[in-house]
């Protein structure tokens, strides 16, 4: 569905490092993908995998230090890497919004919600303060919040952590974005309101027509609501594919193992499936493909060179892969 | 909110009975009566003890303190000096008010002038304007405000009579001449306390601006100014607190400024006092500077309930 | 010179060690480096300007300058060293044993007086005070107390609230980690945790906090001395030379001011930026810059 | 639960319940109100010696309480808890150390699970020392923990945040293990760790716990890997155990709402079962 429609979101060559003591030291690697309205896609790897900094840089929020090192990011018309930041700051929130792991910290402790959402709404629209309460109001009915008109006097403190997540979502749309980033969404939330939240973020790519980006960690949970799935490891992609070919076909090793490590209710008892050794550490990576040491289809072209990006789905970055 | 209110007022309460009693022990009970000072120290015993049972002084130290609070709660009446025979509320009205003015006005120099470069300095980390003002907050913190005065009393007053060199000049001879006297005392006073909430509002906007929320809130798109006044009211949490102290504290400061200026205000009272032995105006002068002070921190409270909202439901 | 300068979290923090030492030693040294007998009057040479001889002149007892500020400079370190050490002999231990016992009574009554005390405004209190007991030798049962003495101590319980609170706060973060209930498992006995696993921990806050109120302590000496109630005349302090410098200011004879000012500013700079210095190194949350997300 | 177990339990508990007085205002002090909040309420309890019990349940089921009062490191306001049939009273502070000691629990990797001050070394033969090993026996016992657990012998002298979570969570359970515990209970022990490295450390503790017959009581939030290691689940929400079972029979068949709601929301991918 994905190759009908021209894409929303296009990110090519996208490479993020930290300054170092000898120049940069990256830590992602030339990272492309792309992203259409009413689709969702998930970035998938571990800690460190890059997944989290690929997201931030979208909307040039990259934390302390790190910097984009290339690549192009185009967003509907714009191309990112040639505006100034006060144009970036209109497509922030204006074409694309971002929801985080922890909607506790993610939402200032000194202002109403109300106060927040009218504020971000008006930093998009002009609208007065009424009509922007009253737009307040639908969005946080949109995203089921019950009794929204007296929700909008509250503080984020007063309010559930699945809560709390509804209302970032809803900030998120204050200003009708097509893109909607949603980072880690329900990794601190309890697993049922997890599972409101993937519903309710399905609901909103439905009904809006929102482009999702999701990150996780979780290959099962993406699942439930994604259209494709890019595997990440130690700063690649190292596989893209529908998700219904990524379970029924996986090309990766990393990716193979990676579904088989997630446990499932309907096992039988004994040990778990394990990926042996640890990811590479933030800048130290192996020679030649960086999954080799923890890989146990693993010979010497692995160790030589590393293998090629995979080019369209159901590739996969590996020496083995068909 | 109200359940907030009253539980910091009825801390204060208690702290303010807790140091009255501790401050009428230093000063009824520690020195030598009053009787001497007055009488002279070879005055004969009987005559002590007539003045003594004259002036109460010889009933428990609880029972005075009792009346001493009832009297000061009551009717708001220090009392009067045994020493002098002067009305301690008298000597108060005379000279409070010029010190809170000059501690007025140097707070409220010092405030605005060290969130302004509080915040240009946490904005603009590591600029130039971020070094000028780390660079004049350490010599701010550091350099003594009474030496600052003698060295402007000389630069500024004396080799080139800009200011006069002491003394307020009272409003009644023009509002100019009376801003002009109040310049070099305030900036002498004022400067430490600009230096260190200066530091305190950086370091405290910087971990602010580091914060997951201020993130959202430029993932959401909101212009920098309203970035910067969602940061700022997170911010001044724990700079209020040190304002307020600040407050309390520059009356201490107040004192030794007023010295070196000779300014007629509660400093001279005090030190008079001292010397005259006149303990029970020492006590009054310093209970009324710990009111002000406890005063001071329960306005921080309450200011600090509205910018936390958290505060006002987790209590104690 | 490198790990110097990491050890003192930068040049500046360098450069505030580096006055620190100096001053200390110059203190130590006040006999052997002190170019005149800093008591000595010499009525011939009184109120000279500075010049080869008396770099930083006379005063009006014809008493060189630069010896009184050598010599004067060791009352200030003593007060301000002083008094925070007193501080930390109570302070410390309050602060461990409230911060351990969180939501015993313990904990409660130690952090509600404190909080108490705290409501004292320093320098009025510290004046006041000594102002009561009285300049001159104190006596306390067989305990013959000097007002310098006095000052020190006065200080010192001043200022424990301040530093009890950063040590309770410090115990109570650590006390609640895991490491500890750990060591609890283990059937160590809850003092030994308190000296061998939670005190390590919480001294960082105490040494940046200690520094700092050095620099303080000798902010304030110079205060109580300069309205006549610190060290008393004629033994040299910085806060009584300024105190006797004022009278000259209105005629013109700066070096009486200027100097001891100076060797007050230039000290407390040293321990302030010494403690900045040290926080940089000892406090890890402000080096999390670069933690990739 | 059905039939009396032929010896007696490792643990039981009768009763328990732990309830926190909350501070209230002023106000609400002097109107007499004093909130409660309860966070356990009757749990009753019987562990047998080699059970892998999982306790299942979301944040605030009450779930980390238990395990705490399990090791005591928290006292049950109401209840008793008997260790091999002996009632634990609040007894002497020695003998609540002898207990201690074999009872141990395995910590979330938080960051705080292990002194950031001392070296892995010093941490481990601290353990061995209060475990009452001789000075002259520790380097040999932390070699043989350090093969136990499977960490390199480089990692002893180095800080905790020089290690990776893998390996932090590795010591913590060394640590445990030079108690020579018994009952060994672990909080989240991989909730903090990539899905890749949490099958190693559970494999870990079960391998150790067949290996020297240990008593494991896992607490996780995550029922498929309760439902790969355990014999035996307990579900908890707000502090009351709801069900508690086998684990085919409470993922099998769920009898309470809540446990087939939380089935439900388990992310179930697309994978065909097996």
């Amino acid at each position: 569905m994905s190759a009908a429609a021209p894409a929303f979101l296009e990110v090519s060559d996208l490479r993020i490092g930290f300054p170092g003591r000898a120049g940069d030291v990256p830590v992602v690697h030339g990272v492309d993908f792309a992203l259409s309205a009413g689709e969702t896609l998930a970035l998938v790897g571990e800690s460190g995998s890059g997944k989290s900094l690929t997201a931030l840089s979208l909307i040039d929020l990259l934390p302390g230090g790190a910097r984009r090192l290339g690549g192009r990011i185009r967003i509907g018309e714009n191309q990112l890497d040639t505006l100034s930041s006060n144009a970036i700051r209109k497509i922030r929130g204006g074409e694309i919004a971002m929801i985080f792991q922890d909607p506790l910290s993610a939402l200032n402790p000194a202002f109403t919600v109300g106060r927040q959402l009218t504020d971000a709404i008006r930093s998009h629209h002009p609208l007065s303060r009424g009509a922007a309460a009253k737009r307040a109001e639908e969005l946080l009915d949109l995203v089921g919040i019950p009794s929204p008109k007296a929700r909008l006097h509250s503080f984020p403190h007063e309010m559930s952590g699945g809560q709390r997540q509804r209302v970032a979502i809803a900030l998120a749309l204050a200003s009708g974005p097509k893109l909607l980033i949603a980072d880690e969404p329900t990794t601190a939330l309890d697993v049922t309101v997890q599972a409101q939240i993937m519903a309710l973020l399905a609901r909103l790519r439905q009904e809006l027509g929102l482009a999702i980006l999701l990150i996780s960690h979780n290959l099962d949970l993406v699942a439930e609501i994604c259209h494709r799935v890019a595997v990440m490891y130690a700063g690649r992609i190292v596989e893209t594919n529908t998700v219904e070919e990524i379970f029924r076909r996986p090309q990766h090793p990393y990716t193979r193992m990676l579904l088989d490590c997630i446990p499932r209710l309907d096992d039988r008892p004994g040990p778990l499936a394990t990926i042996p050794g640890e990811p590479p550490l933030f800048g130290k990576l192996p020679s030649g493909c960086p999954f080799r040491p923890r890989c146990p289809a693993a010979h010497e072209r692995c160790l030589a060179m590393p293998p090629a990006f995979p080019q369209e789905a159901g590739q996969a970055a590996c020496w083995l892969a068909a | 909110m109200l359940g907030f209110f009253l539980h910091r007022l009825g801390f204060s309460i208690l702290a303010v009975l807790m140091i009255s009693l501790i401050l009428f022990v230093l000063t009824a009970a520690i020195p030598e009566s009053p009787a001497r000072i007055v009488l002279g120290a070879d005055a004969p015993e009987v005559q002590v003890q007539q003045f003594e049972h004259e002036h109460g002084l010889d009933r428990p130290l609880l029972v005075r303190y009792g009346e001493w609070v009832d009297r000061l709660a009551l009717h708001g009446d220090f009392g009067t000096s045994v020493v002098t025979g002067l009305g301690m509320n008298e000597q108060i009205a005379e000279t409070l008010p010029v010190t809170l003015e000059l501690v007025i006005v140097a707070f409220v120099f010092a405030v605005v002038l060290s969130i302004a470069l509080g915040t240009a300095s946490a904005v603009f980390e590591n600029s130039w304007i971020d070094h000028a003002s780390r660079i004049f907050t350490v010599i701010g913190v550091s350099v003594p405000g009474f030496w600052t005065a003698l060295i402007l009393i000389l630069f500024f007053a004396i080799r080139i009579p800009i200011f006069p060199p002491g003394g307020i000049t009272p409003v009644s001879e023009g509002l100019g001449p009376h801003i002009m006297s109040l310049v070099l005392p305030a900036f002498c006073l004022g400067i430490f306390y600009t230096a260190v909430l200066s530091r305190m509002t950086r370091s405290s906007l910087i971990e602010v601006l580091g914060q997951d929320y201020i993130r959202t809130a430029r993932a959401t798109g909101l212009p920098r100014s309203l970035v910067l006044r969602y940061a700022l009211k997170n911010a001044m949490v724990p700079v209020v607190t040190v304002t307020s102290m600040s407050f309390g504290y520059m009356f201490g400061w107040a004192l030794i400024i007023e010295t070196v200026f000779n300014i007629a205000g509660m400093s001279g009272s005090l030190l008079n006092a001292i010397s005259q032995r006149d303990y029970a105006t020492v006590r009054a002068v310093v209970f009324v500077f710990t009111l002000i002070f406890l005063l001071a921190n329960l306005a921080a409270d309450l200011l600090n309930a509205w910018l936390n909202p958290r505060l006002r439901t987790v209590q104690a | 010179m490198n790990r110097l300068v990491r050890a003192f979290g930068g040049p500046t923090g360098l450069i505030g060690g580096a006055i620190v030492v100096l001053v200390i030693a110059m203190a130590l040294l006040a006999p052997a480096i002190s170019p005149f007998d800093p008591d000595a009057v010499a009525l011939d040479r009184q109120l000279t300007p500075p010049d080869l001889l008396h770099w930083f002149g006379t005063d009006q007892s014809g008493r060189d300058i630069l010896s009184r500020v050598i010599w004067g400079a060791r009352p200030s370190l003593e007060i301000g060293i002083g008094s925070v050490l007193v501080s930390i002999l109570f302070g410390l231990p309050l602060g461990l044993v409230a911060g351990f016992n969180q939501g015993s009574w313990v904990e409660q009554v130690i952090m509600r007086t404190l909080d108490a005390v705290a409501a004292i405004p320093t320098l009025i209190w510290a004046i006041a005070v000594v102002g009561i007991l009285g300049v001159g030798v104190s006596q306390l049962g067989p305990l013959a107390i000097g007002n310098q003495t006095k000052v020190t101590i006065l200080l010192g319980l001043l200022y424990i609230p301040g530093l009890a609170r950063i040590i309770y706060v410090a115990t109570l973060v650590e006390a609640q980690a895991d490491y500890v209930a750990a060591r609890r498992l283990q059937g160590v006995p809850g003092w030994k945790i308190l000296f061998s696993d939670v005190l390590p921990n919480t001294l960082s806050p105490v040494i940046v906090h200690a520094t700092l109120q050095i620099a303080v302590g000798i902010i304030l000496e110079a205060a109580i001395s300069f309205v006549g109630l610190g060290v008393q005349p004629p033994a040299a302090s910085w806060g009584n030379m300024l105190a006797a410098s004022r009278n000259f200011v209105f005629s013109g004879e700066w070096w009486l001011s200027v100097f001891p000012g100076l060797f007050i500013s230039i000290t407390v700079i040293g321990f302030n930026l010494m403690g900045d210095g040290i926080r940089d190194v000892l406090d890890p949350r402000r080096k999390l810059t670069m933690a990739p997300a | 639960m059905n039939a009396p177990p032929p010896t007696t339990p490792i643990l039981s508990l009768r009763g328990i319940g732990k309830s926190y007085r909350l501070r209230g205002g002023l106000l609400a002090r002097l109107r007499g109100r004093t909130p409660r909040l309860d966070a356990l309420r009757d749990i009753d309890l019987e562990i047998r010696r080699g059970d892998i019990v999982g306790i299942v349940g979301e944040s605030g089921s009450g779930k980390s309480t238990l395990g705490r009062i399990v090791v005591r490191l928290l006292e049950p306001t109401e209840g008793v808890l008997s260790f091999e049939g002996t009632a634990l009273s609040e007894g002497t502070s020695r003998s609540l150390r002898a207990y201690r000691r074999r009872v141990q629990m395995i910590f979330q990797d938080s960051g705080s699970s292990l002194n950031p001050r001392k070296r892995i070394r010093r941490t481990l033969h601290e353990a061995l020392r209060a475990a009452g090993v001789p000075r002259g026996r520790c380097n040999e016992e932390i070699a043989q923990l350090l093969r136990r657990t499977g960490l390199p012998e480089g990692i002893l002298d180095r800080h905790p945040h020089a290690l990776s979570g893998g390996q932090r969570q590795r010591v913590n359970i060394a640590r445990a293990l030079a108690m020579q515990p018994e009952l060994l209970v672990a909080d989240e022990p991989v909730s903090a760790l990539d899905v890749s490295l949490q099958g190693q450390i559970i494999n870990l503790l079960i391998g150790l716990a067949a290996e020297s017959g240990l008593t494991l009581i896992f607490i996780s939030h995550d029922l498929a890997v309760v439902r790969r290691i355990c014999n035996r689940v307990i579900v908890m929400q707000s502090g009351v155990i709801v069900e508690s079972g086998t684990p085919s029979e409470v993922m099998e068949n769920p009898q309470h709402p809540y446990t087939r709601k939380l089935l439900d929301a388990v992310p179930k991918g697309l994978r065909e079962s097996a």
